[in-house]
């Protein structure tokens, strides 16, 4: 077994430098606990707000870093959402192997789409990934025997590894959904921070140079298109899990605009912007939504035009010019 | 037998018209001036409020309505165009995806708000309501007007940009601003005028589409899908792409939905997805 | 040239755009360590004649062989795979990644390691290394770490090369590697090229004469899509059609040899 | 190990807090509401929550004695998910004492879980797949379910002499409920469906539909669509394609009719017959003193069938109130709603106290022009229909 050898030089420091943990990010991590204690009242919120952040950076994976625009990802989301349901409707509640098959069922989805995905750019992919996502909405809407149809699935769901009830407070729906979605940022930064992940990287910057390194990228963009969506049909099936229910909303196109529409805000390509933008858009969307339940969204409008506008490149990449600019 | 299907293409191909004069401005502005606008279908959504508080409150005729939609959304939008949108010409589709959105949401609030969710129906005069027959088939009369008003607008865009100087500008200014600044072409100016043509026709598209597929305020949102399936079938920035495939799509739909109901829903997606899978850049698509 | 091993034959390769022959049954064999250099007027389709034996473009005739092996059937990532790698006259370069970056990317594509999700970047201890050694070898481990859209053109040219040499080429076709690079930068920048390792065969495209004929061991004139002619540098030199292609017709062309 | 401390001091002091705002709320009764008030249903959710704030106008905001309080929430579509989130926010952080609204089945469906949880009233005001009221021992509904007005309505229209009819129905959930019941009804009194067709939900253009019907060329048609852009839509092309009474007789649940749709689609719409529980132009006092409240409040806009729902739904929770003297506890609540009776702005009306679903009138209407404007007026009334399907399996 060839073990670790321990590079060095300047660029090798700097390359480990790269992708370290920072102190922000484990003071971010730390906050995100704080719900449990100060606003217990808002952990379902909470929950939702950490399932859409693990969406959303299912969807960085692909669009972020590999550069696939996609407008139908709520595909995936909705597969998962259903694999699970479905799982717990003939009896096999269970939160964790619901999550598996999740993972599996998407996977195996995004296999199969991967194959026309990769093939096409610009704005045929876009309108492809939205034609697959509203077929698999009307495809869902004929199965109603499987599906529920409009009515959607009720379901009921196991306590989770046999010891924790989901709770009408939401602890652990937050504490379950907050897990993933840690264990998801781990498995999305070591992806991002591997070859694989510079290969992405490279893809997105300048495709065309990446047949003249011997790279046959194709296969990397089907694997990195499988990969998330699996990890949006775990989210999918985190909501089927922590809510109980299912309908044919998780496979519309609104949740799959919804997504891009949160990252683009958070910032892409930067693997917390998907996080940052589900926290941003939701709690304002929550806020508003108390204050005017009617028009909420025209203010929702106007924070994403004003953001466009004062930060293009989503708050992250404002901030990071911010910091940019303090330093030198 | 085929008196039936005589008129089921003769509907489709009225409904495809309809298609048309929503979609057409998108693929202007879309694939001339590289901006995506998703708001394309919020001033066809002000078009139609345009209308509806034309002909009630103002008592105006229908036909004498609908320049006036015409008019305001493209006056709206190039409100708009000078004062935000031309920021973000150069900062990437992701940007100007998010901007418009947020525009779809204010403008559906704001009609919630003035107008209420409910739907704003209008009373077409009589001569557009019912059916002309010819023989033993019946044409509804207001989708032969539809198709006459798309044939004309069609005929106005392809001589108006491809055989007057004007259109020689735009084409020049979307090819290469550069090279037309240098030439003494005023760009910005020429910006203006394609964006507000595209909203404008938008505005009239939104007009006409009231009395067949209603107007509340999810237009904006609800239609884009139609909308951006027709840009990207036809091929971007081609008018003639644009006709073609929205007369495609609305008689594949409804022939699809009259020979095989059972899978009406599906048959515009998948047309779109094999076709683009086939055919990337559209029917007619250059770029 | 008999003895010499041929790592590269190109054999009859015809494409047309259209009606216009952008090439015509062009012949070409480059033996190990061939510093050879395709020279000809602008629009002799010399780029054309790279993309078509790279696989970026498809001939409608002929035949590519690679060490012995047909690879005219093969993408061209198929054919970087097997040792045959190409710079870019325009850069072609990924503007957000550093030189280490890009260069570790290359090497990573080479040694299959690049699919690897699950492994940290740094413990491709021994890739890391060696795209620092290249990146050295080119002048570039003082910017290493700085994106590539903030490097001066010269050192993005030379990054080009750094991306190529990453591949372990076999055979390296260079497109107009000094493009655009002030003369005094050129000559530097062909002696790296000069120094690269001498089992490699080694194409280029130049414009500028003098350099040519310093670092070129055989010389093909491309002229509307043909091979003109092919010799020692001192037979083309002294070839009246050479000169009638260079010097006869246009003016500016003539200035074109002398640069 | 870190987690599972946390969660049980979290949840700990949760409780704590819940108990004390609990007592603390002596005086006020919480209802919230969740409704769908934006997107693409959200005339349904305004119309409901405008019946809503309508009563409450009427009646004052104190029942028993207590302060009624509203929270409204708006889910923005048919979201279980929201609307379980909703339903849960209500209770833990709001300390509402009813939920009431629901608009869509899948938002009353989401929130069922919540009030069995929490032992609180559910009002559903308008989501109408039968199934809901089983979901949970707490809900009782106010609105109607499709299989109440479809089956009856089969039977009244083969009663009439009906032979044979082509069904078309939005393909959905309340679209296929509306084709079973209204077959089962037809058929059982000696009818023949003789086509069926799905139009898909948000279908913009029915002419496909509409020219199959028209080369079947069968004695009636029944359709059952959204309220919405679709009334007026597949009305016009009915008319379009001469397919209008009193050749071809059109059967309908009320939302072909409803005002809008009737204002757009004019004198073609005259003999159109539908079948609904909520008749605007009914002639009763009470009606009319609703419909002209309810106008004058909202600009002009008139009440429909979601309104109505909304409130009645309201009536319930102040009646209810009454009777347990200001006990909003989730069992008194129910106990006290099974059975009640009262008479609606719809007519008189009643909760069943096996099934806690409505029980009503249900009006079959035909369209004729009344001084001028086109109304849906009363020709017959099948009285006390409770729902078909409860305990039918």
């Amino acid at each position: 077994m060839r073990t670790e050898r321990a590079i060095s030089g300047p660029a090798a420091t700097w390359l480990k430098k790269r992708n370290r943990i920072s102190t922000v990010e484990i003071a971010f991590w730390l906050t995100t606990l704080l719900p449990f204690v100060l606003f217990p009242s808002y952990l379902s919120l909470a929950s939702q707000i950490a399932i859409a952040a693990l969406f959303a950076l299912s969807v960085d994976l692909v669009l972020g870093y590999a550069g696939i625009i996609t407008l139908g990802h709520a595909m995936f989301f909705g597969l998962g959402a259903y694999a699970a349901a479905v799982l717990a409707k003939h009896g096999w509640g269970e939160p964790l192997t619901g999550l598996l098959a999740a993972a599996l069922i998407a996977g195996v989805a995004g296999f199969v789409t991967s194959f026309i995905i990769v093939r096409v750019q610009h704005l045929a992919l876009i309108m492809i990934t939205l034609g697959l996502g509203l077929l698999t909405y009307e495809l869902a809407n004929s199965f109603s025997s499987i599906t529920g149809g409009t009515d959607g699935l009720s379901v009921e769901i196991w306590p989770v590894l046999g010891i924790f009830d989901f709770d009408l407070w939401g602890y652990t729906a937050y504490g379950y959904a907050l897990a993933a979605l840690f264990i998801g940022v781990l498995a999305a930064r070591r992806i991002v921070n591997s070859s694989f992940g510079l290969a992405l990287t490279g893809i997105r910057e300048n495709s065309a140079r990446m047949p003249a390194i011997g790279s046959v990228y194709r296969v990397h963009l089907q694997k990195i298109y499988v990969i998330s969506a699996s990890m949006a049909g775990v989210a999918g099936a985190l909501l089927a899990e922590t809510t109980g229910t299912v309908s044919l909303d998780t496979l519309s196109f609104q949740r799959s605009a919804d997504v891009v529409v949160m990252l683009i805000l958070g910032g892409t390509g930067r693997l917390y912007g998907g996080i940052i933008g589900a926290i941003i858009f939701l709690v304002a969307r929550d806020r508003l939504s108390d204050l005017n339940p009617q028009y909420w969204y025209f203010w929702i409008g106007l924070l994403l035009m004003a953001i466009v506008l004062v930060m293009p490149g989503g708050v992250l990449g404002g901030l990071a010019r911010l910091f940019q600019r303090n330093a030198k | 037998m085929i008196g039936n299907l005589i008129v089921v293409l003769f509907d489709g191909f009225a409904f495809g018209m309809l298609l048309f004069v929503l979609s057409v401005g998108l693929s202007v502005t879309l694939g001339l001036m590289n901006f995506t606008n998703l708001a394309h279908c919020a001033f066809g959504m002000l078009g139609g409020y345009c209308v509806v508080v034309a002909m009630r409150s103002l008592d105006m005729p229908f036909l004498l309505a609908l320049p006036l939609a015409f008019i305001i959304a493209a006056l709206v939008s190039v409100a708009f165009e000078r004062t935000i949108f031309r920021r973000l010409y150069r900062a990437g589709e992701l940007n100007q995806v998010l901007l418009t959105i947020g525009l779809v949401f204010v403008a559906a609030a704001s009609f919630a708000y003035f107008f209420g969710t409910g739907q704003q129906p209008i009373v077409l005069p009589d001569y557009l309501q019912g059916s002309v027959e010819i023989g033993t088939l019946r044409f509804g009369a207001y989708r032969i007007f539809l198709v006459v008003m798309a044939l004309l607008i069609a005929g106005l865009l392809v001589v108006g940009l491809e055989h007057t100087r004007f259109g020689a500008r735009i084409r020049a200014a979307v090819d290469n601003q550069r090279v037309a600044q240098g030439l003494g072409l005023d760009v910005d100016s020429i910006f203006a005028v394609t964006f507000a043509l595209g909203s404008g026709l938008a505005g009239l598209g939104g007009a006409l589409a009231i009395e067949i597929v209603g107007l509340d305020p999810s237009f904006g949102f609800h239609y884009l899908v139609y909308v951006l399936i027709v840009v990207a079938v036809g091929g971007l920035g081609s008018i003639g792409g644009s006709f073609v495939a929205a007369a495609l799509l609305g008689i594949f739909d409804v022939t699809g939905k009259f020979f095989v109901p059972d899978i009406g829903a599906f048959l515009i997606y998948l047309f779109m997805v094999v076709l683009l899978f086939v055919r990337p850049l559209g029917l007619f698509g250059k770029r | 040239m008999s003895g010499e091993t041929v790592i590269l034959r190109a054999e009859g390769i015809a494409r047309k755009f259209g009606s216009l022959e952008v090439a015509r049954d062009i012949s070409l064999a480059l033996p190990v360590g061939a510093r050879h250099a395709l020279i000809g007027p602008n629009g002799a389709g010399k780029t054309t004649l790279i993309n078509l034996i790279t696989g970026s473009l498809k001939p409608d005739a002929g035949r590519i062989t690679l060490d012995g092996q047909d690879v005219t059937a093969l993408a061209a990532a198929e054919r970087v795979r097997r040792g045959l790698t190409r710079t870019f006259q325009i850069n072609t370069l990924f503007p957000g990644l550093t030189p280490i970056e890009s260069v570790l990317l290359a090497v990573c594509e080479r040694k299959r390691e690049a699919g690897q999700f699950w492994r940290r970047l740094t413990s491709h201890a021994e890739a890391v290394d060696e795209a620092f050694a290249i990146l050295r070898q080119l002048h570039l481990e003082e910017v290493a770490t700085r994106e590539t859209r903030h490097l001066a053109y010269g050192q993005q040219r030379l990054l080009e090369i750094a991306l190529a040499l990453a591949t372990r080429p076999k055979v390296l076709l260079l497109d107009e590697p000094a493009a655009g690079v002030p003369k005094d930068e050129s000559a530097a920048l062909f002696s790296v090229i000069a120094a690269l390792p001498a089992d490699m065969a080694v194409l280029f495209i130049e414009h500028d004469m003098n350099l040519v004929f310093k670092f070129a061991s055989r010389i093909t004139v491309l002229v509307s899509g043909a091979v003109l002619v092919e010799a020692e540098p001192e037979a083309i030199r002294a070839d009246p059609r050479v000169r009638e292609v260079y010097l006869g017709s246009v003016g500016d062309q003539h200035a074109e040899l002398r640069r | 190990m870190l987690k599972k401390t946390a969660t049980a001091l979290g949840l700990g002091f949760g409780l704590a807090l819940a108990m004390s705002s609990t007592a603390l709320a002596g005086g006020t009764v919480k209802v919230g509401l969740i409704l769908p008030l934006s997107g693409q249903f959200a005339d349904t959710g305004a119309q409901i929550e405008r019946g809503v704030k309508l009563y409450m106008q009427e009646h004052g905001d104190e029942a028993a004695g207590k302060k009624i309080e509203l929270v409204v929430k708006d889910t923005g579509g048919p979201n279980p998910d929201v609307a379980k989130r909703l339903a849960q926010e209500l209770v833990v952080r709001d300390k509402a004492d009813i939920i009431a609204g629901f608009g869509l089945t899948p938002e009353a469906l989401g929130a069922a879980s919540v009030a069995t949880e929490a032992k609180k009233l559910m009002v559903d005001m308008n989501a109408a797949t039968s199934v809901v009221t089983e979901k949970s021992p707490y809900i009782v509904r106010t609105s109607m379910t499709i299989p109440q007005v479809n089956y009856a309505f089969g039977k009244w229209a083969a009663e009439q002499g009906i032979k044979h009819a082509y069904t078309i129905v939005a393909d959905y959930g309340p679209g296929h409920d509306a084709e079973k019941s209204f077959a089962k009804g037809f058929e059982e009194k000696g009818g023949k469906i003789v086509g069926a067709d799905h139009s898909p939900v948000a279908n913009p253009d029915f002419s496909a539909y509409v020219q199959r019907i028209k080369a079947a060329n069968p004695e009636a048609v029944y359709i059952f669509i959204p309220g919405g852009a679709q009334p007026a839509a597949i009305g016009k092309a009915l008319a379009e394609k001469g397919l209008t009474p009193p050749d071809t007789k059109i059967l309908a649940q009320g939302e072909l009719t409803l005002p809008e749709a009737l204002q757009s689609m004019g004198q073609t719409a005259k003999g159109i017959i539908t079948a609904f529980h909520y008749t605007l132009e009914r002639d009763d006092p009470l009606n009319k003193k609703f419909v002209a409240a309810y106008e004058k409040a909202n600009n002009g806009r008139a009440p429909d069938f979601f309104s109505v729902g909304g409130y009645d739904g309201m009536h319930l929770i102040y009646a209810a109130l009454e009777k347990t003297k200001g006990d909003a506890s989730g069992d008194a609540l129910v106990a006290a709603a099974k059975g009640m009776s009262w008479e609606s702005p719809r007519g008189p009306i009643s909760i069943d106290p096996e099934t806690r679903d409505i029980v009503q009138n249900v009006y079959i209407r035909e369209v004729k022009e009344v001084d001028g404007k086109l109304q849906n007026v009363i020709i017959d009334t099948i009285k006390d229909v409770k729902d078909p399907l409860h305990g039918a399996k």
